[in-house]
């Protein structure tokens, strides 16, 4: 009897057993974290008011980020960024991944990819560092031959909060592009072969082709690309730390460069959990897009 | 007439395969030569780097190399980044690959798509909300500008990252394989390890890889989790741009430096990239 | 309805870097024929099919359809439909869009392809279907939308590539009946790749049995069951295939027999075709097993074999039988009372009696 | 070797019940074929007995033992998967070898265990040969002998044929029944090909939806078929089913359908006992209508050739009548072409009625 009932137990308990080490990680590093964060985010952590340390507060905290209006010029700039660079990346992989596979050889496409790695592998800090030099106003690159044109006379675009962002968007258009090119050309080169036989018998024309054929294949695979890139987006941090710092002024200041700020220069924890915890909800939300997403494609 | 026809047709064909060609060629050139102007860069002296116009034949010197590497700490912080990267990569494939193969094989028990998808959310979440609490413990224990605290920071955010395309990589191995072990004699512990995990070596390294990657590129938590001597490479670089002026030839020195061996890795590994960048979503 | 459909292929050759799939390909396809490509995987039927349909090009060689050369026709212009083996869904529309897919690409008016559509899918059984999305089809159903396809544009022929490979056994019996009758009922030229030989057999009224890139037989059904002409196409048709049994010719006093070692067959009647087709003496002794006359012990003359195994195979049974060091396979078209391990008296009727060169394994009777 | 019992199985995946009461038996010593569709339940069924798969109910019981909770690795079972499931990075020694070393075999032994069942094989000529470039056939070997090298008290396979081709699968089947009863060790097999089933199995449990719907000899599960799924399911092409209305006709019972009549009234009694109500069908094996171009008795049944199928030494007509096709089976040597007018007379005693609503036999 005793037998019986630790075989059962046995078979219960296998699963969690490879998966003690990873809950252990998730509980102390994940769980306990949350917690403790949404647990600062209703208190007053504020140096401002040392009198008041770890009082509770209620949603003081999030009323005063709701009132905050860099709080929305950040969400503003991301959204900026985002608006712009998401659709020109989609538009402009895509454009290439059609160009590699329609009208270059196996041979040459495998080669060309090498050198267009590049900008995707290169570490988020070295191209804003690397940007930053060919932005500079002084021996800039970028800048003497604009200069030439006659373009930004007055010194790295950076510097202007009229251009600050185009130039933003333009480094984060440069580091992805081919993120969005590379996946949907793998997804071009697993087509199957038959519907394009079919339709070449059937007379169709390239656009039928791409419609009946290329893109709702190609469908599923760019919805995981977009809210990819769309949550990258989202958490945009290191070339905007290096490039611009947020600046001038905070024109330029992401979300995510406005969590930090609130964090780990006003060192204000129950504001920036807060805030933190917005954020966190906002990615919440589309991971579960993602997640939908990849689900639904198996 | 189909001759005639024919050509035509030829014509404009190599018209528009002109055209993809020049188009191909200005991508690639633009995708290439901020890299290069960094490489290039590197090798100039400080008169070099100020010259306008921008020069592109010059005498190329190692300078910078030796004073970023040898006067300043950068040896140190090139050591701190390959000692985080190496053991957070040990340590979250040894959590990470159990955690997987659970997955893959165990289907059906109980909450195993909410766990899922909850451990995804660790790997997309801005990070902030795990940061600070950890930022304070470490704090606390008096840990914080060590790579301990960094090494745990990356082993929890490539954690999901690891879970999810082992697991990509055992759903390729078929189950029968698991249960004409356990049918032959073996236990599940032992058809895990001694089996299965030799089969999935090309998925290991691969995620080895991209795991090393991340962590070699990581930024943020680098920079609150670290400082002075234990900083790492992507966090120690902003150092060399000073108020008093940035130390240009230096940066482009230690940015080369980051730069060439994750290319290295990259194009080891470009059978399975797109798997990697899209958590496995894409195979 | 169109005018005629004859398609003739001449020397046809097609290599794919170091590998032959077409071999120096001859083919006459009369109008109104039903036509299978019979053989293993890798033979070269598919590559044979592709090239008739313009999807592939051959190296040399000719394809002429009506008289025409039709070598650098593009696929569309063919007037050759195809339903192809894995459906060939376009997944960006539902199953009346897959249908009227060529009538769009020939910019039919519309009325016109809802008439036809219509039509074409009502005759398939597959008119309640149309407003469903592909993937709610199953494999039957699937296989109709593309046959609907290749008929809604009214071709001069066309090409089945393996029809029933994806069913399962049951449905495949059901489909290929009716398949059969479509073709029929249509009227069209139509060709069959298949690597079945019962499929061929069933569907098609002739059979070109190929294998490694040449075309070893083409003839009817009847006659390429019947009358193998080499050692291939009498074992790959049939299930079992024929008995083949390697014999010596040896003079016997005034007699011509076939010695197989384990028994020896008279074939003198044979002598001068024999003679006039091969100087081996090496040569191959060919019987179906359905002609092997089960006779009893009062048969003196009869070869005995003992019973290895009694198969059941429904109403029929198969009787794999050993003579000395000859195994063969005896059919009988009805149950009989042996077991494994019985003796079994056997005759082998002369005039079912085939003989192969074993060198050249090409038939001599 | 053992004897096995299965007993009333259940089993149920999410909302989808896989297994509803799956019980047989095999003899010692017996050659077993679990007969059926695909996901008929017959993996599942063969993944529970070798215990990688929990049953929600149900006993299996080895030589009267029940064996529910033992863990797979002391069940003593060995299985053979249809995919093979050979390690890809072990050579064929060493696959053919890991089952004795799980179970701590000595070196010699295992030596002497691997070449006795390699030979009897014939792939000893393969031991040191990696298992990724043999052929299709080689592998099914491998594959087996790793099943057969322990000689486990129960042999499980896995649709042992079905990534044969054609001609490889004929001669297999003759030589994995050799196999079998030379080591007699108790084995069973499943297929969802019929006759893979009736040609090598000493008794056949036809499986639908999880449950044996007939469990006999192959002669008579043929011969008669317990149900209408069974009656279809064997035979290429299967028993004919027509549906059919009871109807009483001037002192006779006929069976009636738009041109289709079968006078019963033999079995009238048998009939009225044991039918639910008046939807009947009937059933008649192919190769027992028998067709002729002339009318030679009153009872024939008039129609018309719908399709001729030539299968070499026997043909298949599709008989249309009415609405409904007949498929016949006959000698080649009768010519029929599309359209012809044929008459067709069943061998009444070969004929089979079953109820609609229940599908079973009725005689």
């Amino acid at each position: 009897m005793s037998k019986i009932n630790w075989a059962r137990a046995k078979r219960f308990w296998t699963p969690w057993l490879f998966l003690v080490p990873t809950l252990i990680v998730i509980l102390v590093l994940d769980l306990y974290p949350f917690f403790t964060i949404w647990d600062f985010s209703l208190r007053s952590w504020s140096f401002g008011h040392p009198e008041s340390m770890g009082e509770p507060v209620g949603l003081l905290n999030y009323f005063r980020m709701m009132h905050d209006m860099t709080f929305w010029d950040s969400i503003k700039v991301t959204l900026t960024i985002f608006g712009i660079a998401l659709p020109v990346e989609f538009f402009l992989g895509f454009f290439v991944a059609l160009v590699l596979y329609h009208k270059v050889s196996d041979r040459i496409r495998k080669i060309l990819i090498i050198p267009l790695l590049i900008p995707l592998t290169t570490a988020p800090v070295v191209v804003g560092l690397v940007f930053k030099y060919i932005f500079q106003g002084d021996f800039g690159v970028f800048t003497y031959y604009a200069n030439l044109l006659g373009f930004f006379r007055e010194g790295s675009v950076l510097g202007s909060p009229n251009t600050v962002l185009p130039a933003v968007t333009i480094v984060e258009v440069w580091h992805w592009t081919f993120f969005i090119g590379l996946i949907l050309l793998a997804g071009l080169l697993a087509l199957p072969r038959e519907p394009y036989e079919a339709a070449a018998m059937d007379g169709a024309t390239s656009w039928m082709k791409f419609k009946y054929i290329t893109f709702p294949f190609l469908k599923p695979l760019m919805g995981i690309v977009v809210i990819l890139r769309a949550m990258d987006l989202m958490r945009l941090f290191d070339e905007l730390y290096i490039l611009t710092g947020g600046g001038p002024g905070t024109s330029s200041e992401s979300l995510m460069m406005y969590t930090y700020r609130t964090n780990f220069v006003w060192w204000d924890f129950g504001f920036g959990g807060a805030v933190s915890l917005f954020f966190f909800t906002i990615i919440l939300l589309m991971s579960l897009v993602f997640f939908d997403a990849t689900s639904r494609k198996d | 007439m189909t001759t005639e026809r024919r050509s035509v047709k030829k014509r404009k064909i190599d018209l528009v395969g002109i055209a993809a060609y020049v188009f191909l060629a200005a991508f690639t050139f633009l995708s290439v030569f901020p890299w290069f102007w960094n490489l290039l860069s590197s090798f100039k002296t400080t008169t070099d780097i100020w010259a306008r116009p921008p020069l592109f034949i010059f005498d190329p010197t190692l300078n910078n190399y030796y004073s970023a590497f040898v006067t300043r700490n950068f040896a140190l912080f090139l050591k701190n980044t390959i000692v985080v990267g190496l053991a957070a990569t040990a340590l979250c494939l040894v959590i990470g690959v159990p955690a997987a193969y659970a997955f893959s094989r165990f289907k059906t028990f109980i909450g195993n798509n909410q766990l899922f998808f909850f451990i995804l959310t660790t790997r997309m979440a801005p990070g902030f909300v795990e940061i600070i609490p950890l930022y304070l413990i470490f704090k606390n224990i008096g840990l914080l500008g060590s790579p301990i605290a960094l090494v745990f920071a990356h082993v929890y955010v490539n954690l999901a990252f690891v879970i999810w395309l082992m697991k990509g990589f055992f759903d390729e191995i078929t189950v029968d394989l698991d249960e004409r072990a356990m049918i032959d004699g073996a236990s599940r512990i032992r058809a895990f390890f001694q089996l299965i995990l030799p089969l999935t070596l090309p998925g290991l390294v691969t995620t080895a890889i991209f795991v090393l990657i991340f962590s070699w590129n990581e930024f943020l938590f680098a920079l609150i989790l670290t400082g002075g001597l234990s900083r790492t490479l992507p966090v120690a670089i902003p150092g060399l741009v000073t108020p008093a002026g940035t130390y240009w030839g230096e940066v482009m020195a230690v940015a080369t430096v980051i730069t060439v061996p994750i290319l290295i890795f990259a194009t080891a590994v470009r059978k399975y990239l797109v798997r990697g960048l899209t958590f496995g979503a894409v195979k | 309805m169109k005018d005629t459909a004859n398609l003739k292929i001449e020397n046809v050759t097609r290599k794919f870097g170091k590998t032959t799939a077409l071999n120096n390909v001859t083919l006459n396809v009369e109008d109104k024929d039903f036509v299978a490509l019979l053989g293993p995987s890798g033979c070269g039927k598919t590559t044979l099919m592709r090239c008739i349909a313009g999807l592939d090009k051959p190296d040399t060689g000719s394809i002429y359809m009506d008289g025409q050369k039709i070598n650098d026709l593009p696929p569309q212009d063919r007037d050759i439909a195809l339903v192809f083996q894995f459906y060939a869904v376009y997944p960006g529309t539902n199953v009346f869009g897959n249908i009227a897919f060529p009538l769009w690409a020939r910019k039919v008016p519309k009325d016109e392809v809802k008439r036809r559509v219509t039509e074409t899918s009502e005759r398939l059984g597959i008119g309640h279907l149309l407003e469903q999305k592909m993937s709610k089809l199953n494999v039957g159903e699937k296989q109709r939308v593309g046959l609907a396809r290749a008929l809604v544009r009214q071709p001069k022929m066309f090409l089945l590539d393996e029809p029933l490979t994806n069913m399962d056994a049951r449905l495949r019996l059901i489909v290929r009946g009716e398949l059969k009758r479509i073709v029929k009922d249509t009227g069209l030229t139509a060709i069959v790749v298949s690597h079945d030989q019962l499929e061929a057999m069933t569907m098609a009224d002739k059979i070109a049995v190929m294998n490694a890139g040449r075309i070893l037989q083409y003839d009817t059904v009847d006659n390429v069951y019947h009358d193998p002409n080499c050692l291939f196409v009498a074992d790959f048709l049939g299930s079992p295939g024929m008995n083949l049994i390697p014999a010596t010719l040896t003079q016997k006093n005034e007699m011509l027999c076939l010695d197989t070692g384990a028994f020896t067959l008279d074939v003198s009647q044979h002598r001068e075709l024999i003679r006039e087709k091969t100087t081996n003496s090496e040569l191959v002794l060919g019987i179906r097993p359905e002609r092997i006359r089960i006779s009893d012990e009062k048969d003196k003359d009869a070869i005995v074999g003992k019973i290895d195994r009694a198969e059941l195979m429904g109403d029929k049974q198969n009787f794999i039988t050993q003579i000395a060091n000859v195994r063969i396979n005896v059919l009988s078209p009805t149950v009989l009372d042996y077991e494994d391990g019985d003796n079994i008296h056997l005759r082998l009727p002369m005039e079912y009696i085939h003989i192969f060169d074993k060198t050249s394994e090409m038939a001599i009777l | 070797m053992a004897r096995v019992r299965i007993e009333g199985i259940t089993k149920t995946f999410g909302s989808k019940r896989a297994l509803n009461g799956m019980s047989f038996d095999a003899k010692d010593g017996e050659l077993v074929a679990l007969l059926g569709p695909s996901g008929a339940g017959k993996t599942t069924t063969f993944r529970i007995i070798a215990g990688v798969e929990t049953s929600d109910s149900g006993n299996i019981y080895m030589d009267d033992v029940p064996i529910n909770d033992v863990s797979p690795k002391e069940r003593d079972v060995a299985m053979v998967f249809q995919s093979y499931a050979l390690f890809p990075n072990m050579n064929v020694y060493r696959n053919l070898a890991f089952p004795l070393r799980m179970r701590g075999f000595k070196k010699d032994k295992i030596d002497e265990r691997v070449k006795e069942t390699a030979k009897m094989l014939r792939i000893d000529h393969l031991l040191e040969r990696e298992v990724t470039f043999l052929s299709g056939g080689e592998r099914q070997r491998v594959a087996l002998g790793g099943g057969m090298v322990r000689k486990a008290k129960l042999l499980l396979l896995d649709e042992p044929l079905t990534n044969l081709d054609a001609k490889l699968r004929l001669h297999m089947r003759l030589e994995l029944r050799k196999i079998q009863k030379e080591i007699g060790q108790t084995t069973i097999f499943n297929t969802p090909d019929q006759l893979e089933a009736l040609t090598m199995a000493d008794r056949i449990a036809v499986v639908k939806d999880g449950k044996v719907q007939q469990y006999d000899t192959s002669i008579n599960i043929y011969n008669n078929p317990k149900t209408t799924f069974v009656a279809d399911f064997t035979g290429s092409p299967g028993m004919n089913l027509v549906d059919c209305l009871y109807k009483e006709k001037d002192g006779s019972a006929i069976l009636v359908n738009d041109g289709l009549a079968f006078d019963i009234t033999q079995n009238r009694e048998l009939v009225k006992q044991k039918a639910s109500g008046d939807e009947l069908v009937v059933g008649i094996r192919p190769a027992d209508l028998n067709i002729a171009k002339e009318r030679r008795a009153e009872n024939d049944i008039p129609g018309e050739v719908y399709v001729v199928e030539p299968t070499g030494f026997t043909q298949i007509i599709d008989f249309k009548v009415g609405s409904q096709i007949i498929k016949i089976e006959t000698l080649a040597a009768l010519k029929c072409d599309l359209g012809d007018k044929v008459f067709v007379a069943p061998n009444m005693s070969k004929l089979h009625v079953f109820d609609k609503k229940t599908g079973e036999i009725i005689y």
